[in-house]
């Protein structure tokens, strides 16, 4: 199989920042994520989980990405301007995909 | 007085509040009762969909009163000036940051429905009738606190936590909020279809409701008690002190509007419970959005794991019996 | 004539077509009132018990007419005929591709069970009975449509586009889908234990089952509506002309049939609605294995966001007058 | 005898045994008919929410039987003796290791909530009255059996096999289990509540009840295929062989103990369930933790793929007919 | 902690496709995957979400294998002829793994 | 931006372990983790899914921990000694962060 040198970004957010983080994404020219539910975690502001819950407030989700390695840079920056202020994380690793022309 | 006493002890008894407390209990032990988000959610848009088509209906029923503008406009200028009580009273019993004493203060102005759910549950329970508009005050009461908190950021608060107010898109995401919409919706269809929408849907939307409630309530009984256990390092004293006082004072301020505006002993007691409530659904995803250096855990904790339980085992009762005592028909 | 605005006016102000319209506004104006996934999965489990079990009890209350049989057989004919007409029309209306237009001709030779199910429900409420078996009809009406847009893609689709046809285990997914299976499987239990079976759950499916309803319509109106923002880009000209035109040509076609067949009024209409339906759960499903190639925001777009709508609002007060004034006992 | 027959069919074409079957053979046939994970927890919750809370009211209506007491006691000593025979049977019928069969017989001394309250639900639909507490007698078996057989792998299984039992917080989770926090919780409080709070909810646990368990019990029926589907290979003749042996034996312990202590018909044939059973979620939950050496296909494949459905369908009838013939008052 | 070189998998594909996608895996010799829910994403086919859908029509998947380098051409390869026609993307990093007796 | 290196540490594990495993992590100075749901696998042990099963027994989580390369050692040993006797998976990326001050 033929494959291609990509990036896999994921970031964690809070749910509440999923369309924002999308939106800006798609405006940095980024033309596919996938985002993942998440059912808790923990970090510097405690555990959490979503059992029970009712709203968004509290939830966080995962946005993955794949992009071309010349692409990075922009989508970085994209996802920083969102996550800046808030919770989450973003986590960056190289990757090979098939099916190139779709990135 | 006497009266008093017994009708607590009549509301503490009931099932619902009982399988909050179960929740609570269950939670603080560390059980691992759960509810699926999803089922959470689910029972979530069923309650606001049955109050608010029942609510409705009863405005479509006994026509509409004069009272039903004063009653939102009151709701409204309440729910925007509450705030400035509870931004003050953090600032005497607290050493909170001036913004996380405003993403609290938020919360306090706005209302939570599941309270106002649980408390005309209660009322039908004991046959105290009070307007069906109350509803539509409920939704109206959501929204003006968070204007109050983010204009409060905005005059005191560090420059760097100012930004997330003019987030775009924020003002529609907090007037079109999921409950709102469904709230209003229902309200508004509940109005128009009158005795006979509710005739095709009232066995749906009445008979299994305080059975609803009660699952409910248990959901919300772990979910604050998981959220206690966690978050007890944010409850110093005086935060824990306000959590208290401050739906005591909302309750008065809703007392008081609502004996000027002469609504009846349930439509008054539902005034103070909305006063005396504080939001953990749609408040939280707002200032996480427009405010997210506040600290989730402080005002989640002091919504959900103080005031709402406050105010589901001794608040209301507390506010029945005394708009009972002093309303109007009371 | 007048009687037909009458009723068309009640059911648009019926509670469950007035919240399928709260959620297609909610969801143009961009709420974000939302369903979780599995509150509307298990809405619909729940409406496809309910609906079947309720109709296997009709037929054994009421005996098994004659008409059951030859109504089965024309139904699986409208079924696999239909998807001709509208490949027809799609080449005169549309310049879609040979596969996209089979892959949508299979959606409206199908159907849509929920508005078959608010079509029953509007005629419960007022009052027109029709024949039990007809669920079982919807439920043999689901397949055929996908064996002719199949055989039209053999005809007349590029090569490439042909392989999942001959796809393993495809047509035992779609003959054993869930939905099928569940109605069919409550018709049959409903049948088998009759008035007995319906006394010990008549309070679970007939009660509460248009309070469900009204839920998930609007849960509907939610996703068609946000269908509709998200593709609006396919809706050429042609196309929408198609999505509203077909479930009309559909309508006739059931029309003629029923009045062959001698069905009552009520039975008339519903064999309209299956008609004019177009169905966006199970046969999507199986065009995504079949026909990869074509295009899903269009079939998914036109079914759930053009005809849909339509249908619920306008068509089903329309199909239900003109069978009321065409069909036998009308 | 010829009474015994006829019961028999009568259960087994109720509608609830009926969509068991259903479920069954549509997840033996394949199709993808499917429940959410979170609709398939919302209806347990539901069903031990009810359940537990009718048990409650109904001791709070009929008074405390000095038999509580005694059942309760009893309960706890076949939990904990059944593992033994269950164990020793195991050993005759099949070559498992020790571990393995301990962990089978964790759950065939522990119990079935859902085949419990199919059993109440068919004693109820019969018109057989029984005792309100039974539902405190199946809460209190679930637990002893766990212990029984982390005793025995302690005697026999190899050393490697037994750090879990020791495993830090793993009876918290057993005695503090979802299920168990909540039929009891719900059963406290409608003792507490009784006849005033059993009209307060009435319409939600007793009226659509039947209808719910249902659709659980189809969800069961799918679960139950799907498992045996993925798993026959770990049925040897000696392992489906006791899956078919043991209720049997489980059920006669439980009709002497009902008899001894005089319980009415509809309690002894309740009792024998109880023994008859094998518990397929708390119990395997507790076996990954304490012995995640055991096999989980194999005792989930016994619980739920065989015992279940042999209880559901024929032992059921079975329990009730030979109850109602030697019990007092039968 | 011994670790052991493997790759990491990941295939994000159209619901109806799952058990197509797992059979093949299973037949080119895949011992496991993990299949995890997705929620929402984007492509060139627009964005879609899984709030209040009811039909399988329009979600997707995530599939991660964890498998021997040796082993990765064969399992591209049965992936591949499933997910050739369909929506969905291939992604393969380099991984190290506890337990190497189970791949 | 700038990036810092870090391990993404991905562990599939039963249900009931979940909280076992998190605990051990946080004792082992782990700041983070996110936990994924999973909705049905493949193993030695077959296939499993997560539909319409009502108990924990049977179903699996992801959590993923992004931490500093130095205290990969840390977090893997305390992950071993919960996963050692269950089933599940382990699996280690190189991966690049935002956001370091976090880790
Ligand atoms: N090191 C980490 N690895 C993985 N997820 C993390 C990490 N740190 C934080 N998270 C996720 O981000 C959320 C918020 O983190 P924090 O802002 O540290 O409270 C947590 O609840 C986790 O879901
Ligand atoms: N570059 C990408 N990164 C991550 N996920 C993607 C990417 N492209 C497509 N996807 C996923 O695959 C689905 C179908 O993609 P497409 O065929 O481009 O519409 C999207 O909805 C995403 O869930
Ligand atoms: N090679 C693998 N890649 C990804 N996930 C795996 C792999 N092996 C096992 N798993 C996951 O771990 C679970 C238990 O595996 P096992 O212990 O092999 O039955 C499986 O159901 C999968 O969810
Ligand atoms: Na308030
Ligand atoms: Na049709
Ligand atoms: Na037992």
């Amino acid at each position: 199989m033929r494959m291609h040198a990509a990036k896999r970004v994921e970031i964690v957010i809070e749910a509440v920042m999923e369309t924002r983080l999308t939106e800006a994404l798609e405006r940095a020219g980024v033309t596919g994520y996938t985002v993942l539910p998440v059912s808790g975690g923990g970090g510097r502001s405690g555990r959490w989980s979503r059992e029970g819950q009712v709203g968004r407030a509290t939830g966080m989700v995962a946005v993955v990405c794949l992009v071309r390695p010349a692409r990075l840079d922009a989508l970085l920056e994209a996802a920083f301007t969102v996550v800046d202020r808030h919770m989450g994380v973003v986590c960056v690793t190289d990757a090979q995909v098939l099916r190139a022309e779709r990135f | 007085m006497g009266d008093m006493v017994a009708l607590a002890g009549q509301t503490l008894l009931s099932p619902m509040i009982l399988f909050f407390v179960l929740g609570l209990a269950a939670a603080l032990a560390r059980s691992d009762l759960s509810f699926p988000e999803a089922i959470a959610k689910g029972m979530s848009l069923y309650l606001l969909f049955a109050i608010g088509f029942k609510g409705g209906a009863g405005v479509a029923a006994h026509g509409v009163d004069a009272g039903l503008v004063a009653t939102l406009l009151a709701g409204v200028v309440l729910s925007a000036a509450l705030p400035f009580l509870a931004f003050a009273l953090l600032g005497l019993l607290t050493r909170l940051s001036a913004t996380d004493r405003a993403a609290v203060a938020a919360h306090y102005g706005s209302i939570s429905i599941v309270t106002f759910v649980t408390a005309s549950a209660v009322l039908e329970s004991r046959g105290i009738p009070f307007e069906g508009y109350m509803v539509a005050v409920a939704a109206a009461m959501e929204a003006p606190a968070i204007l109050s908190a983010l204009w409060l950021v905005a005059r005191v608060a560090p420059p760097g936590d100012r930004a997330g107010a003019a987030e775009p898109g924020l003002w529609r995401e907090i007037l079109l909020n999921g409950s709102i919409v469904l709230l209003v919706g229902a309200f508004a269809i509940g109005w128009t279809t009158g005795a006979d929408g509710l005739a095709e849907i009232d066995a749906f939307i009445t008979a299994p409701f305080k059975g609803v409630l009660c699952l409910f309530l248990l959901d919300m009984g772990l979910v604050a008690g998981r959220g206690l256990r966690a978050a007890r390092g944010v409850l110093a004293p005086g935060v824990l002190a306000f959590g208290l006082a401050m739906p005591l004072l909302g309750a008065g301020a809703g007392l008081a509007t609502g004996l000027a505006l002469g609504l009846s002993a349930g439509g008054a007691a539902l005034l103070m419970v909305l006063c005396a409530s504080a939001s953990y659904i749609a408040v939280p995803a707002a200032m996480r959005v427009a405010l997210p250096e506040a600290n989730p855990a402080l005002y989640l904790t002091l919504a959900l794991g103080v005031t709402f339980p406050f105010n589901l085992t001794l608040g209301i009762p507390l506010y029945i019996g005394i708009a009972g005592a002093l309303a109007a028909g009371g």
